[in-house]
């Protein structure tokens, strides 16, 4: 082996000589061009092992030069940018890249797992489903962890993926895969007819077969054609062409899905640029020119470094320059085969000799045979001899029976052509059989797509360019684009002669699927063993589910099983095809969603003045709220919600609550709407007023709850909780527009409108003065509890003004519009400051809510009544409303429901834990006496010990009973007190004072 | 025929010509005494604890089309008993305790492997919901963990602990939960099953039921014919609407699609299964070294067996704000099975309002994980006509009764479950 | 899959929030607990043509009743609820 | 008595760093944040549709849209935002709630947006490339013209997108209107899809 690019031919080939690429591979420095694969350069360097099998460790080449590679996969690139299963056939050659061999140890060369070949007659397909039965234990301690080292391909990097990625949207009239000469064909008649058109082609450059096949088109050689139709392509405003690019799904409302490598030809992105890029393509038409993959015989030895497809052994030549072989064997069973032949005579390889299935040659063919000296055989590949350096000789099963051997070190194979037909099936179309060409084409394709050329059956290149021009022509004419479609590119049809050769019996192991090994004595024995239905025969042998997909393998494994169940190929039918047409990186999809990046965050208006005081926020919901405000000196959180709570009890202090929902319910109808989602009338409110709601969903089950209040006749003012705030409004939306859409009611969300605070604490009402204008009569009697109105602030804004209180103290909520909504805090900070004022963030508001007995989220938990909250009286019986009916079901109003209760622990300094269950005193806890649980704690600065609310079993009627917190999960079991919910001020005396 | 290491080792000799098939694929018989319609994990295993268990052993399975060809071969092949309600948490235990022992019951190996499910949790208030479970489990005698943020740091130091938009602060850990591979226990079942006299009828749909002058089923209708039966179960998820309307009824059930991905084979990555708390994505490595991942569904009715790109994309992005060294690891293959939602999230066991129909169905997309527990209780519940008692609060009625088993608390929106 | 608002024109599924089937339709307020049972809970689970609510939650905000295939999820028409749009009643 | 000084903030004033960002040379996107505005939001009445568009014209001398679009008086832009529904983007106090109630009694509901939402300006030759990254809506120039608009989402976040009269340099200018809340968070995403491409970054006080 040298690293001098000893396979490269002198001339020839889109490769660009002047940009020599340095690369290493298993750690050895080799070079390449620019225009190279990693595969031609290997190829060129004259490396023929490139990785070892999945199951068997098999040594293994290239066979193919495209995304159906089975074999040649590698680790691309290293540390954290290690790229597992990437196939060398598709990665493009940059300087410095590095690649590696993947599964083996300790190398490529001798791979110690190799072994497993000598335990081949009995890892045949589904051996594991077996055997590894006894001793139980032993399965996830031995034979797994054995199993699952030894499976998987390459490794991934196993650190986080320093790259970028993002996502686009992009629209046209019609949408074309493939570059090949239906594709660009396509692109000319629907660009010319005036359609926005979008054409992703997977390769860098543009050309499909054209690129290794070439051809005379219009007269001109394929190159110059393809050069004169990108010009004409280029100067059309709306057409876009995307390189790199592989269309891989097709989803509902012609939607479909790209992956766009936007760098992956690079070391690394450019600063501020992607890896990758994933496009969702929506698009009125869409023309399927993905071409065809040339497909195996199945015979022994037929993974041989060495073996390769006919056609990818002429790309490696005319496309890189690069020979894969001196002396080259062609086994074929088309006319399509022989072009490779003529290709290595071209280029001054020796062929050893053409062995071709058929009955006949042509006689143009029998021609070049005589006259490049080489033998034509009759018949079949019987074996290949060689081994991890590379085919050395070919036995060949003559027709009539006799054996004849062929010395040669490369083998081109052609099955035959199948035509790309995933994307035209992903919509769950089966495609369907045709008999001249032994082949599965497209049937049942998504709405708004067609497949032309290749893709569709058509091989010839005069056929090709029809199709997809008239393809082309009608998806634009379907889009409503009218234009002059000029005249179709004209070109030869070449000949298409196949005899159907699937498999060649004989001895020793023959792949089908070659990445997962399976062979073609595997499907006989699936068969034998009942799994005779193709979905059977891939899940038991596992055929097909390799990162290829079965590209190569599909359509051989169901031949074989047709012929052993005596069912013919359509018969036996094929698996589902699913997206992605080829793999996708994890990362593209989730584009910039990662890290903090992965939701959008929510700001409160008074975020950056909370973070100036050190604020330490918690996520609620997509919420960052202030949830403690530490002070020097503090030990824990705990000391400081203390002190803030103490702080609020004692003087006063503020919350920012701008999270709550807000929603403006406007009309003559408004009273009459919040009646009929509101458990209780809000009708009857006045002006001037606010009300505690609740909400039930129509299963009668409580689904939110808030304060309302009625700012005019015809305006309500309501609040949601803050995780409910976009439910509720898409409820009420529902509410209004689809069950009572003869109501005059108008919603309109205000959340982002208001900065909202509480201001709480027996000092509140000072406080308040300071703020606002002083012509405002806050006192108890101008502005009684529950009341609600619009106020003037000193300096004359507007503000909306309401007496509620959570927190069980004097207290009072001020909006003033958001943008206010710092200055706020400032100046509650400069007015409060005679008083002590402390902010107080969602901690110590959880404190004081639990101390109160106030039910939140913890209670309200999608499966509580309004009776189990203790709610139950404010159900109205005087009017309908939602989930009216469905509350009154047997088991929602049983007695022995869990319930609402208060919860102390006996021992005053016992912690008490939220989760932890309620088991009645003097028994063992099981699940017939588990009787409820706690749902929220806090440590009461006000009782000086942890408190908390529970749902407990008849929780009401046991006030005073001692029960157990039983709590295993922490090692913790202990005596605690069912009490009265409302642990502070029972009677409300302070948030009415 | 016993499968082993030897009787593998005797096989290879003779080049595996003797094996014979892994279960007798019948055709239909006249009558049964219990016809079972569905080739998948559940009705398999029904049959297979009538005949093991319950002395019933002319039996049949009808399937439409190939066995498994449902959400048994299309799941991401997780088991645990991890719920939080009563009637869940007790079934999913005894469901677990079968998994545990399936594979010397089956004499197949199914891959049970109990390397752990992590329920990831990310605020106070989720931490608190997981207490509350991973009690209920441990007062049912299941194990449970509750891990803290330094325990996982050890555990799985490739989360996003420090760069995340939702840091991950612990997790509840059930470490005999994990996964199994899913299509090799329905085969386990089809074969333990065969063995014991059944009839595996593939290529068999019932188009309708036949019923006596009471309206007593007796029979169905099928693409290959009538055939009588004694009683009838149907565990059909994904068309348990369309056959319960046969037979005149509808159900608390909608059909939804249910993504699942799987990516290309890597070494191992990922030890357990681990849920992610702040978003919808869970994920497990299959022996073969495939992430096995999938989030939530996407949210309309579907029967067509394949989803759209907005949860494709929701589901990575959860990945990648999970575990963001899965970046450079490529997804490769997306498919859709049809779940049975039911209203409150929670399956139904129950005899139906039709004499001689039992209905098993609205599994959500917990089914996989039943199967052995589903296949026991509805055997029992077909057998003796009368629930199992852990399956006794899985009542068709309870809807009306207002007992519903609602994990989430989302109430009667199947798509939020 | 995308969906044709008719305030709005051709959106895609992100910007829609499905809700479920249309055809029930709320019991009156004396209908009687089995009638909202129904309602409620029981569902002809359609395998073809469906009307279904779906909410425009990313665009305009109306409620929408969809006709959508749920073998094939193609959608064949779109209508405002009876709500949305509704000051254009009787002018 | 203490001294308030009542300053507002815009939702993007600790996010907005005016200068440049992201790749050098050229920049292909433009960013102004439009700061301090009126914006109303004008829902009509059930059956009053015809009222609100002729309150509309008599208070604006132009007919609402009533199909998304914005339209421009002189100091004001009018901008569909759903079914019987318009936002009055004004500045200067002109157009405020206080000052439309009156001409809309009856006929609609006024709710007040001023400062619920931030107003962002986004411009340049990259901008439709930037665009789409972040809507999945067709900005082609000749499918949403100038004029155009849309009740849309960007990154899970809805907002009210709508193409002004393009630079004197010929660029097309896009308006977007983003909840108040989500807007740094949804700046923070705008500059990551903006960065490739080079932007300026401006705030004004002026409607473009």
């Amino acid at each position: 082996m040298r690293g001098d690019q000893a396979n490269r031919l002198n001339n020839g080939g889109l490769i660009d000589r002047s940009a020599a690429l340095n690369f290493r591979f298993d750690g050895k420095t080799f070079s390449g061009f620019k225009g190279d694969t990693l595969a031609s350069a290997l190829v060129a360097n004259g490396v023929k092992l490139v990785g070892r099998s999945f199951k068997y460790h098999r040594p293994r080449g290239i066979l193919t030069a495209g995304s159906e590679e089975p074999n040649a996969l590698v680790e691309l690139r290293s540390g954290a940018r290690r790229e597992p299963n990437t196939k060398a056939t598709t990665a493009e050659l940059y300087d410095g890249l590095e690649a590696a061999s993947q599964n083996r140890w300790p190398s490529l060369n001798f791979d110690v797992m190799s072994i497993n070949q000598l335990f081949a007659p009995i890892f045949v397909a589904g051996f594991y489903y077996k055997t590894f039965m006894w001793p139980a234990k032993f399965w996830e301690a031995i034979y797994e962890p054995a199993i699952r080292r030894a499976a998987g391909l390459g490794r991934a990097a196993g650190v986080s993926d320093p790259d970028h990625y993002d996502k686009a949207w992009a629209h046209c009239d019609v949408l074309i895969a493939g570059s090949g000469p239906a594709g660009l064909a396509a692109a000319l008649a629907a660009g010319r007819s005036g359609a926005r058109v979008v054409l992703c082609e997977e390769d860098f450059v543009l050309g499909g077969r054209l690129l290794a096949d070439g051809g005379t088109i219009d007269g001109l050689p394929a190159s110059e054609w393809i050069a004169r139709t990108l010009a004409e392509l280029s100067a059309m405003p709306d057409v876009r062409i995307m390189t790199r690019t592989t269309l891989f799904g097709v989803y509902d409302g012609g939607t479909y899905g790209a992956i766009e490598r936007v760098n992956d030809h690079l070391p690394v992105p450019p600063e501020h640029q992607v890896r990758q890029r994933l496009w969702r393509i929506v698009a009125k038409r869409c023309v399927a020119a993905a071409g065809a993959i040339e497909r195996p015989i199945v015979f022994a030895g037929n993974d041989t470094p060495g073996v390769m497809m006919a056609s990818a052994m002429r790309s490696y030549i005319n496309r890189y320059a690069a020979t894969p072989a001196t002396r080259i064997a062609l086994f074929t069973n088309n006319e399509d085969g022989w072009r490779t032949a003529e290709t290595a005579i071209a280029s001054g390889l020796q062929v050893a000799a053409v062995i071709d299935a058929r009955p006949d040659v042509s006689p143009a063919h029998r021609a070049l045979a005589s006259k490049s000296g080489f033998p034509v055989l009759h018949g079949a590949v019987a074996s290949v001899d060689g081994g991890k350096g590379g085919a050395r000789k070919i036995s060949v099963s003559l027709t009539g029976g006799a054996r004849a051997e062929v010395e040669a070190d490369g083998l081109a194979v052609s099955g035959g052509w199948n035509p790309a037909v995933g994307l035209t099936s992903y919509h769950r179309g089966r495609p369907k059989w045709r008999d001249d060409i032994a082949a599965f084409v497209p049937d049942g394709a998504p709405p708004g797509m067609v497949a032309a050329g290749a893709a569709n059956g058509a091989f010839g290149l005069g056929a090709c360019l029809r199709e997809g021009f008239e393809a082309g022509a009608a998806a634009a004419r379907d889009a409503g684009c009218s234009g002059n479609v000029g005249s179709v590119p004209v070109a030869d049809d070449e000949a298409f002669s196949l005899t159907p050769l699937w498999h060649v019996p004989g001895k020793g192991k023959a792949f089908v699927d070659q990445q997962h090994d399976v062979t073609a004595s595997d499907v006989e024995l699936a068969q034998r063993e009942g799994f005779e239905s193709v979905e059977h025969l891939k899940r038991y042998t596992t055929l097909g589910m390799a990162t290829d997909q079965g590209k190569t393998s599909n359509v051989a494994g169901l031949a074989i099983m047709a012929a052993v169940s005596g069912k013919s190929v359509p018969e036996t039918g094929t698996t589902i095809y699913r997206p992605p047409y080829v793999p996708v990186a994890i990362g593209a999809f989730a584009g910039h969603h990662r890290d903090e990046n992965f939701h959008a965050t929510r700001l409160t208006p008074s975020h950056h003045w909370a973070a100036e005081q050190g604020a330490i926020f918690v996520d609620t919901g997509l919420w960052k709220r202030a949830q403690w405000y530490p002070r020097a000196g503090e030990k824990d959180w705990l000391e400081s919600v203390t002190r803030e709570v103490k702080a609020v009890r004692s003087g006063v202090g503020f919350c920012d609550v701008s999270t709550l929902g807000k929603i403006d319910v406007h009309g003559p109808d408004a009273g009459a709407f919040l009646d009929r989602v509101y458990i209780n009338a809000f009708s009857s409110l006045a002006v001037g007023k606010a009300r505690y709601g609740l909400m039930l969903r129509e299963d009668g089950i409580v689904y939110d709850d808030g304060t309302t209040s009625r700012l005019a006749e015809d305006h309500y003012f309501l609040t949601t909780t803050t995780a409910k705030a976009g439910l509720v409004m898409q409820h009420l939306e529902f509410c209004r527009q689809v069950l009572f859409p003869e109501l005059d009611v108008q919603l309109t969300s205000v959340s982002d409108q208001w900065a909202q605070f509480s201001i709480a604490g027996p000092n509140t009402r000072d406080l308040l003065k300071e703020i606002v204008d002083p012509a405002e009569d806050l006192s108890n009697e101008g502005f009684p509890f529950m009341g609600a109105r619009e106020v003037r602030l000193r300096g004359g804004l507007k503000a909306r003004l309401f007496r509620i209180s959570f927190s069980g103290e004097m207290a009072f909520e001020i909006s003033v519009p958001a943008r206010y909504g710092e200055a706020m805090a400032r100046n509650l900070m400069v007015a409060g400051k005679p008083f002590g004022v402390t902010p107080y963030g969602t901690e110590a508001l959880g404190v004081m809510r639990i101390e109160k007995g106030h039910v939140a989220g913890p209670e309200l938990n999608g499966t509580t009544t309004a009776g189990d909250l203790g709610l139950g009286k404010m159900m109205s019986t005087k009017k309908d409303f939602i989930g009216r009916v469905m509350a009154g079901r047997e088991a929602l109003t049983a007695p022995n429901r869990q319930v609402v209760v208060g919860i102390k622990p006996t021992d005053k300094a016992h912690r008490l834990r939220s989760g932890a269950h309620i088991i009645p005193k003097g028994e063992t806890p099981g699940p017939g006496n588990d009787q409820g649980y706690v749902t929220s704690v806090c440590f009461s600065p006000v009782l000086d010990q942890w408190i908390g609310l529970g749902l407990v079993e008849r929780g009401r009627e046991r006030i005073g009973e001692i029960v157990r917190a039983h709590d295993p999960l922490r090692g913790e079991d202990y005596d605690v007190e069912l009490c009265n919910s409302v642990f502070y001020d029972p009677d409300g005396g302070r948030q009415r004072g | 025929m016993k499968y082993s290491i030897f009787s593998l080792a005797r096989a290879a000799l003779s080049g595996h010509k003797n094996w014979k098939p892994t279960w007798r694929d019948a055709a239909p018989k006249d009558r049964y005494d219990v016809i079972i319609i569905g080739g998948g994990g559940h009705g398999l295993a029904t049959a297979w604890f009538l005949a093991s268990e319950f002395g019933i052993r002319n039996v049949a399975v009808l399937e439409k089309g190939w066995i498994g060809s449902g959400n048994a071969g299309r799941n991401t092949t997780i088991i645990r008993s991890n719920y939080g309600l009563p009637g869940n948490t007790g079934f999913y235990e005894l469901s677990m305790k079968l998994w545990e022992r399936m594979e010397q019951d089956l004499n197949y190996n199914a891959m049970v492997s109990q390397r752990g499910v992590l329920n990831l949790y990310h605020s106070d208030a989720q931490r608190d919901a997981f207490a509350r479970r991973g009690n209920t489990m441990r007062i049912n005698g299941i194990d449970a963990e509750l891990l803290d943020q330094a325990a996982l740091r050890k555990m799985l130091p490739f989360l996003n602990f420090d760069n995340a938009r939702f840091p991950v602060q612990g997790g509840l850990l059930q470490r005999r939960g994990g996964t199994a591979r899913h299509d090799a226990v329905v085969w386990g079942y089809a074969h333990a099953a065969s063995e014991l006299g059944v009839d595996i009828i593939q290529n068999c749909e019932v188009t309708g039921f036949t019923r006596d002058a009471n309206g007593k089923v007796t029979g169905v209708e099928t693409s290959r014919g009538k055939i009588g039966a004694g009683k009838v179960g149907m565990a059909v998820a994904g068309s348990s609407s369309r056959v319960a309307a046969m037979a005149g009824l509808r159900l608390p059930i909608e059909s939804h699609v249910l993504q699942a991905f799987v990516s290309e084979a890597i070494k191992p990555l990922i030890p357990g299964v681990m849920t992610f708390g702040a978003g919808h994505f869970y994920v497990s490595q299959s022996d073969k070294g495939g992430l096995v991942f999938g989030g939530d569904i996407d949210g309309y009715n579907s029967y067509a067996q394949r989803g759209n790109l907005p949860v494709v994309e929701d589901v990575c992005e959860g990945g990648m704000a999970l575990i963001p060294m899965i970046g450079r690891v490529r997804l490769l293959r997306q498919w859709g099975g049809i779940m049975d939602m039911s209203m409150d999230g929670s399956p139904i066991i129950d005899k139906s309002p039709v004499d001689g129909l039992y209905i098993n169905a609205g599994w959500c997309y917990g089914g996989f994980k039943a199967t052995p527990g589903s296949g026991f209780v509805f055997a029992h519940l077909i057998a003796r006509d009368q629930s199992h008692k852990e399956a006794a609060l899985f009542r068709l009625d309870r809807f009306q009764r207002g007992a519903m088993i609602d994990e989430k608390g989302q109430g009667a929106q199947p798509n939020l479950h | 899959m995308r969906i044709v608002c008719p305030f709005c024109g051709e959106r895609e599924l992100g910007e829609f929030t499905y809700l479920g089937d249309a055809k029930p339709q709320r019991p009156a307020a004396d209908a009687g607990e089995d009638a909202v049972y129904d309602y409620v809970y029981l569902r002809d689970n359609v395998a073809g043509p469906m009307s279904e609510h779906w909410y425009h939650g990313g665009g305009c905000r109306a409620w929408l009743k969809v006709t959508r295939n749920t073998l094939t999820h193609e959608i064949s028409a779109v209508e405002p609820a009876a709500g949305a749009g509704a000051a254009k009643v009787g002018a | 008595m203490a001294e308030f000084s009542w300053d507002v903030r815009s939702p993007l004033d600790r996010a907005l760093i005016a200068g440049s960002y992201g790749a050098q040379g050229d920049a292909g996107v433009a960013l102004t944040e439009i700061r301090d505005f009126d914006l109303v939001q004008v829902m009509a009445r059930r059956g009053k549709a015809a009222e609100m568009v002729k309150a509309a014209q008599a208070r604006f001398g132009i007919a609402a849209p009533e199909t998304p679009k914005a339209v421009d008086t002189a100091d004001t832009a009018l901008i569909w935002s759903g079914p019987d529904q318009f936002l009055v983007l004004s500045k200067g106090g002109k157009h405020t709630i206080e000052a439309l109630a009156a001409a809309f009694v009856g006929s609609a509901s006024l709710s007040d947006q001023s400062h619920a939402r931030a107003l962002i300006s986004i411009s340049g030759d990259k901008a439709r490339a930037m665009l789409a990254k972040l809507s999945s809506i067709d900005l082609h120039p000749d499918k949403f013209r100038v004029g155009a608009a849309a009740a849309t989402s960007m990154d899970h976040t809805s907002i009210t997108l709508w193409r002004g009269k393009d630079r004197a340099d010929g660029q097309p200018v896009f308006n977007l209107l983003v909840f108040a809340t989500f807007a740094e968070s949804l700046w923070h995403t705008i500059l990551d899809s903006a960065a490739e491409y080079g932007v300026t970054i401006t705030h004004s006080e002026k409607l473009a």
